[in-house]
């Protein structure tokens, strides 16, 4: 697997996105496979930010930890790219006194790096351009390096800027003026591999996935309050809102926005919420009364590192055990995670559709680099998870229905759920404990029924909830991973490329992460003899749970807790080491 | 003055609609409030004006706070949650936006609304979600068993609070109406014909109705008794001057909970609920219950491509 | 072990507990030990409640199933009475037409229980009483039949009612009618072991004692949000403040209540605060803040069944899970489980002990019966737990301090803490992730040393806890249990009344619940072949995370989650059952 | 008028304790706030204020909220705690209740007061905690990227408000003025001078202290900006006659927010703060921070026996 990784580095709020994104989307036209990631602090301008391109012939889900170019912007990322970079690669930059960094260019040599200086700012300037414009400059000379054709580059320009002629024109001089790439002497040259067609694919980040599939799904409300990395669902909903006719609230605070989604629920509509750990925090009260009056109840949690405010703009799978923690009380949940664009889309509608015929909370758990990340994933198909509700909606049933019905203790844990009002049977939707009817019970024969048939739903979930998949060797593997969420980017690649070495590697990803299915876990331990955790996490909080779950032990644990995901060569050597330790 | 609370066509409103009022009313449970308590009254005066305004049980949804008020809330017909303390009206909100065609009606303590929930008070004013809300002002957390609220006044000694609260006391409607709200009324539990009429004007209201109950606790409420009550109220819709369209003199009357109490809708003034004002939904006809169906997402995707 | 157990019964607000207490405070002039309880609805007044007092004249810890006697005031109390009654116990009561109530006469022949109808309504009236006072009468033929001396119980009302004489007179006139048992033929009697003398005690209940033992710690702020078992806390703290000068706050809700906490803490006072369940939920987003900034906090979780507002008035265990699992982000925390008052007392000084000195968050655990349960115990022994702060207070020292001396990373997780302004050097308590003078980073090489540092403060809790105790023979017992929090009480009665019978029973307890003293567990897995698990809740949570740490198994587990305590009989037969099954 | 914003008092006075004012400022990382942002001028009038009303480090106490506002919180000397986001408020008082000695300053923006917080804020006002919050309007979420704030302006089109905001915004100052705070002041990020003569005040008012700082953003509130608000000021100290004790004017002068925006100190009655009223602490001399340690409970056990 060939992959090139180019990283635009700067300081944030210096346009290093949108440069990355036209990059982006001129590689799409070509017919590449993307991923990207954007990293930057909790500032809104300044601080060192970069955003990386990593693109292939073939799909690729993971970032490389050191790139092939890096694209300085300024000073700082200037200053930040010598380590970024693999040994052999190229620097392009627009810094006059970079030999005045101390060390820079001994240490540029010594990794065998090239740097390349081309005077951006004054070429933007000449042509009237300002400074943002430098970063065309550079892009164009970053798109000769690459030796793409020059039409595909400027065609996105001129998509991009095609209400501003006159920007345009000076973007598009700015750009060929790179892409000459005059006086530069001893040119260096990536020489990428050609896709041979361009595949249908959408270039598309988690969050917005999650929104389409939400949409898809039938959702007609969502409430939030901004925190980061989940503020960009709230973004996209407001933005489609004309399109999509939902009802989109930013609310006064996350309490708010729980009580909003779990009333616009109990009504019948379709209505989620997003927030990030501090946020659920907040939500847990209510999350305990959708359990209470078994109203279904969807919440994405899109995770950053904690505690408190943490790393606010940087990843991790930190709030597992939080989530399944959480809430006063003993009732039953549901855990999702979400990994790719793609899972976000589908996931999201199987989310509303165990909520509802479950009459359970789905917490569904997202990452930053899950919810920021834009990669090309096929596009999505539609229906082909049809809405399932578990409403009761025959007239004659409807007419026959006692309010009983409504928390009737059965085996399966889950009564008969009817939108008030469709039926001239009401029903107490009571926070406290009560009979089958809703109405208030405190004596222990009562009590103990209904209880015992809200947690008896823990098995019908169980039983409702598909399986874990297993990815590369069905078994017998050389080397073998449990994982859920993000993890399973990294270990796609990591399974390709040791195959390529000729290292057997599979992986045992979970989508619906609690309550555990746990036979797979344990046949997957049967079955294959170095099984191994990759967690991003301190405590391999998941880990411990599969764990506890099967009896069994991981070989070793790869666990990740400094706001960053998993890079494909830190994986790919932590295989090495336990193939040939 | 559209207050019918000193005729008899409120009696014989009910009595052509007993079937409606029955309905809200069954229950072979007993209530439980103790003897004398505002609660009965305030239930009583619900149910009839939903029985007046013709709302039968299944066009209305009850949202009850915890506290005091929101027991017995499984000893009646309709749907209900009775949810957590202090988070009615966003609740009540959510439902609402979703079925717009209900008659949301939430209920919640003097505690729970200025204490645990104030936050979702401002905010459900600012946003004038089409909710009517029945503020059970009893001057004390009862269900706690008699702490000082917000609301309890100055000096008096509660549970808790031994040497007496020496904060001044919040006043419930003023504090609405310097949010601006679009409807603000107050009343009496001793008085069920006045809070009938009351919360008739208040589920015609569109937008979100503020009605301020002042109840009497006899239990953990010694003071403003329903005698200390009986001697100080005054009724605006005796007042035939009152401009109900006028906040300053809204804000004017609300202010004395001392000499003169002062009952009525102290304020009206629809301005388009929030549902109204949503630019996505302004023209929409159905109600996001009934929207829930696979969306077609081709369009947008397209933009991806 | 000699137990007699009374129950007094009506609706709620009739009167019961100050009759039930009335009767508790002549019980304890005899020299009796006693345990009581009071069962209550979530109403202010109605509904059926009682108040039971269980007394031996050795102490006893647990309440019996069944009582000897039943002090119906009115008729929801006797029609409760039945059930509540031992076969062969007696019922005292003034309902003059008992007969009309179906089927009681014919059940409680079957059952052998005496009826004894007291006309108390009417002596109440003519001694110019009201309707509360026929529980005085009621209460005097009690005695009477108890065969307990007349002087002892008026001496108590005399106490109780001495600032009121004329109430006082109309009530000992209703109490002397009543012992006087006039025209009751048959009066039955209860024949009491009697003490040889008069313990030293004291009657209180287990949120009293959590205050006294806080205020003995220290403690000189207290802010709380009223909810139920916690409530009474605040009273207390409120209604002694004057004596202790302590600030009592009572906040408009239970995130400010967090709040307000974590502020006096951080300044380096000792303040505390306390909740229920659903209160919690709210804290939750202040705990994890507390962790990240190190700063001590101390939070009584007062527990009642959920989710949601659940059996407000009732008992459990329910919440260990969610306060360990809640409060998003990974730190180390120590969850405390109360028993009986001397634990209360105890436990929170050690509370605030390790909160300070290991610079973490400590969550108490107490539970509704140990909250409001009055039993007699030993008289507290003051200044057996010294205060221990881990604060830097040397003079020189804080003259020299660094800035990053504060959360500096070191082997054990607890770096220098000192109070803002002791020293020149001051420190940033952030919660954004930090360096160790709390400046703000987002560097992966600076961010793990630090997450590091805070994580391993959870093996240093762990060595500074002291290890569970075991209560019975030390090893090789017939039959084992393990537990927690109230768990304790039934078990010192179940163990001396087994052996009693010849069964060798042992229990070992946990007083701190989390993390697990796992060794003591391990061993006691080794030393004793039938380990069951007695615990408050449907999942057997604490057992979950004994067996998880253990890797062993109960072989039974006893668990109960309708609001109700573990009675002194079913744990019998359990143990009954187990030994010969 | 105590105001020295027009003198050179100012300056001098800085001068004079200029080893005071460098310890607040040493630092030597850079500040990250957007260049223009009304930040830097509210932080450095701060320490200024601090510095002339000889309040040193080791006195102070900094508590910050989440938002741009706490940003940079972390690059100034003196004790902070930088919290959660909407909690300031309780942290501050739970701070100042523990050592009253210290000045507490607590900051945060509009997001976290107007809406995270505003429970806290209403509360806060109510019980009078002697803490001087300074309220970093900008008008908007700057740090989640420009959402509206319950005092973005109407109509203002921002992130997640793409047809911009349809409610009434609210006027931070109005509302603390509705709810009788003791010490109500407004000020502007572009006039150091006249938000430290402000905050001197501020720091001197026995009791909660609230002052708004109208916060030019350029980053997400291109609408009220520097020069928006220059040609609308009006300060408070050029008018003679005003009287600071009248709270009916100072809800006058408080309200308009488009044409003439009144600065100064619109309101300042102090009453005598909550620990002064709270009775087990009105006649102790030491701080609860002091008084940590072991307390014989002999009398109150004896209650039991
Ligand atoms: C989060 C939370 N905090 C506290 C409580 C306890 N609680 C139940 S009712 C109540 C106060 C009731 O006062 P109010 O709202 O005035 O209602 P009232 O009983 O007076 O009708 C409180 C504090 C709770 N149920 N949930
Ligand atoms: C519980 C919680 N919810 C949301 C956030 C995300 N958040 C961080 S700052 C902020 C708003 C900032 O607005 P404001 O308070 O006005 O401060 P500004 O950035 O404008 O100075 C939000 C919503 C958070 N940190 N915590
Ligand atoms: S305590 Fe007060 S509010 Fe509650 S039921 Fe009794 S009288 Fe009514
Ligand atoms: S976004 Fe606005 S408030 Fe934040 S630093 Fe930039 S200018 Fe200042
Ligand atoms: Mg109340
Ligand atoms: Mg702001």
């Amino acid at each position: 697997m060939n992959r090139t990784s180019i990283k635009i580095a700067g300081s944030s709020g210096s346009g290093l996105v949108i440069t990355g994104q036209m990059m982006m989307h001129a590689l799409k036209q070509k017919g590449y496979y993307m991923n990207s990631d954007r990293e930057y602090p909790s500032l809104i301008k300044g601080g060192y930010a970069n955003y990386q391109v990593d693109f292939s012939v073939v799909p690729i889900h993971s970032l490389s930890e050191k790139v092939d170019l890096v694209l300085a912007v300024d000073r700082i990322g200037l200053m930040n790219s010598l380590d970024a970079l693999k040994s052999g690669g190229i620097i392009v930059h627009d810094d006059d006194r970079h030999d005045r960094i101390p060390g820079l260019d001994a240490k540029a040599k010594a990794k065998n790096i090239t740097m390349i200086h081309i005077p951006a700012r004054k070429i933007a300037h000449d042509n009237g351009g300002n400074e943002l414009m430098t970063n065309m400059v550079t892009l164009g000379l970053t798109w000769r390096i690459l030796g793409l054709p020059y039409e595909v580059i400027a065609a996105e320009i001129e998509k991009k800027f095609k209400n501003k002629p006159k920007l345009l024109e000076i973007d598009l001089k700015c750009l060929a003026a790179g892409y000459a790439a005059e006086e530069i002497e001893h040119l260096p040259e990536i020489k990428l591999e050609h896709p041979q067609s361009v595949p249908e694919t959408i270039l598309v980040e988690g969050n917005t996935a999650v929104c389409l599939g939400a949409i898809h799904g039938g959702a007609r409300a969502y409430f939030a309050y901004p925190m980061s990395p989940s503020s960009s669902i709230l973004s996209y909903m407001a933005a489609t809102a004309h399109q999509t006719g939902i009802t989109v609230k930013q609310a006064e605070d996350e309490i708010t926005v729980a009580q909003m989604t779990l009333g616009a629920m109990h009504m019948g509509t379709r209505a989620f919420c997003a927030t990030s750990g501090g946020g659920y925090d907040l939500m847990t009260e209510t999350v305990s009364l959708a359990a209470m009056i078994e109203t279904p109840f969807v919440v994405v949690n899109c995770q950053r590192p904690g505690p408190a405010t943490g790393l606010p703009t940087w990843t991790c799978q930190g709030d597992l055990d939080m989530v399944i923690g959480s809430a006063h009380g003993e009732f039953p949940r549901i855990v999702i995670g979400l990994s790719d664009p793609t899972s976000c889309f589908e996931l999201m509608q199987h989310a509303f559709n165990l909520a509802e015929t479950l009459q359970t909370v789905v917490i569904v758990l997202t990452e930053k680099v899950v919810c920021e990340t834009k990669r090309t994933v096929p596009i999505f198909e539609q229906n082909t998870i049809p809405i399932k509700r578990g409403l009761v909606t025959d007239k004659d049933e409807l007419e026959n229905l006692e309010p009983k019905d409504r928390f009737r203790i059965n085996e399966s844990g889950v009564s008969k759920r009817w939108l008030p009002g469709t039926s001239p049977a009401y029903y107490f939707a009571n926070s406290d404990e009560h009979r089958e009817d809703g109405t208030l019970t405190e004596a222990a024969e009562e009590v103990v029924p209904i209880y015992d048939k809200r947690m008896r739903k823990a098995q019908t979930i169980l039983q409702a909830l598909p399986e874990p998949q297993i990815f590369g060797t069905e078994k017998d593997a050389d080397i073998s991973f449990v994982g859920w969420g993000s993890t399973k980017n990294v270990m796609l690649d990591v399974i390709a490329a040791a195959k390529e070495k000729g290292i057997s590697v599979n992986y045992l990803h979970y989508d619906f992460v609690w309550p555990l299915k746990v036979e797979a876990a344990k046949q997957f331990f049967a079955e294959n003899e170095k099984v191994c955790l990759l967690e991003g996490n301190y405590l391999g909080q998941f880990g411990t749970i599969v764990e506890n779950g099967t009896g069994e032990k991981f070989l070793k644990k790869f666990l990740k807790y400094d706001g960053r995901q998993f890079f494909f060569e830190e994986v790919l050597r932590f295989v090495d080491a336990i193939n040939s330790p | 003055m559209n207050c019918n609370c000193h005729s008899l066509d409120h009696i014989n409103g009910i009595l052509d609609h007993q079937d409606v009022y029955l309905d809200f009313e069954e229950s072979d449970e007993k209530l439980t409030w103790c003897s004398g308590c505002g609660n009965y009254g305030i239930q009583k005066a619900v149910f009839r004006a939903l029985t007046l305004e013709n709302i039968p049980v299944k066009d209305a949804f009850f949202c009850y706070d915890i506290g005091c008020s929101g027991n017995e809330s499984d000893k009646h017909g309709g749907n209900t949650i009775h949810g957590l303390h202090g988070r009615v009206l966003p609740l009540a909100a959510g439902a609402v936006l979703a079925d717009h065609r209900k008659k949301v009606i939430a209920t919640a303590g003097d505690g729970a609304t200025f204490s645990e929930g104030i936050n979702h008070l401002v905010h459900t004013i600012r946003n004038d979600y089409p909710v009517v809300f029945v503020l059970h002002n009893n001057e004390n957390y009862a269900l706690t068993t008699g702490q000082a609220s917000s609301l309890t006044r100055e000096g008096q000694k509660m549970n808790a609070s031994p040497d007496g609260v020496f904060a001044a006391p919040m006043n419930a409607c003023h504090f609405a109406l310097s949010l601006n709200a679009t409807f603000v009324a107050r009343s009496f539990s001793g008085d069920v014909k006045h809070m009938t009429a009351i919360l008739q004007q208040a589920l015609r209201h569109n937008g979100f109705a503020f009605v301020e109950i002042m109840q009497v606790c006899p239990t953990y409420n010694k003071t403003t008794s329903q005698e200390w009550f009986l001697e100080r109220i005054k009724y605006l819709e005796e007042q035939t001057e009152y401009d109900k369209m006028n906040i300053d003199e809204a804000r004017k009357v609300s202010q004395d909970l001392e000499e003169n109490i002062t009952m009525g809708v102290l304020y009206d003034n629809p301005v388009g609920n929030f549902i109204e004002r949503l630019p996505q939904r302004r023209d929409k006809q159905t109600t996001l219950v009934e929207e829930v169906a696979p969306h077609d997402v081709t369009k947008l995707l397209a933009t991806f491509r």
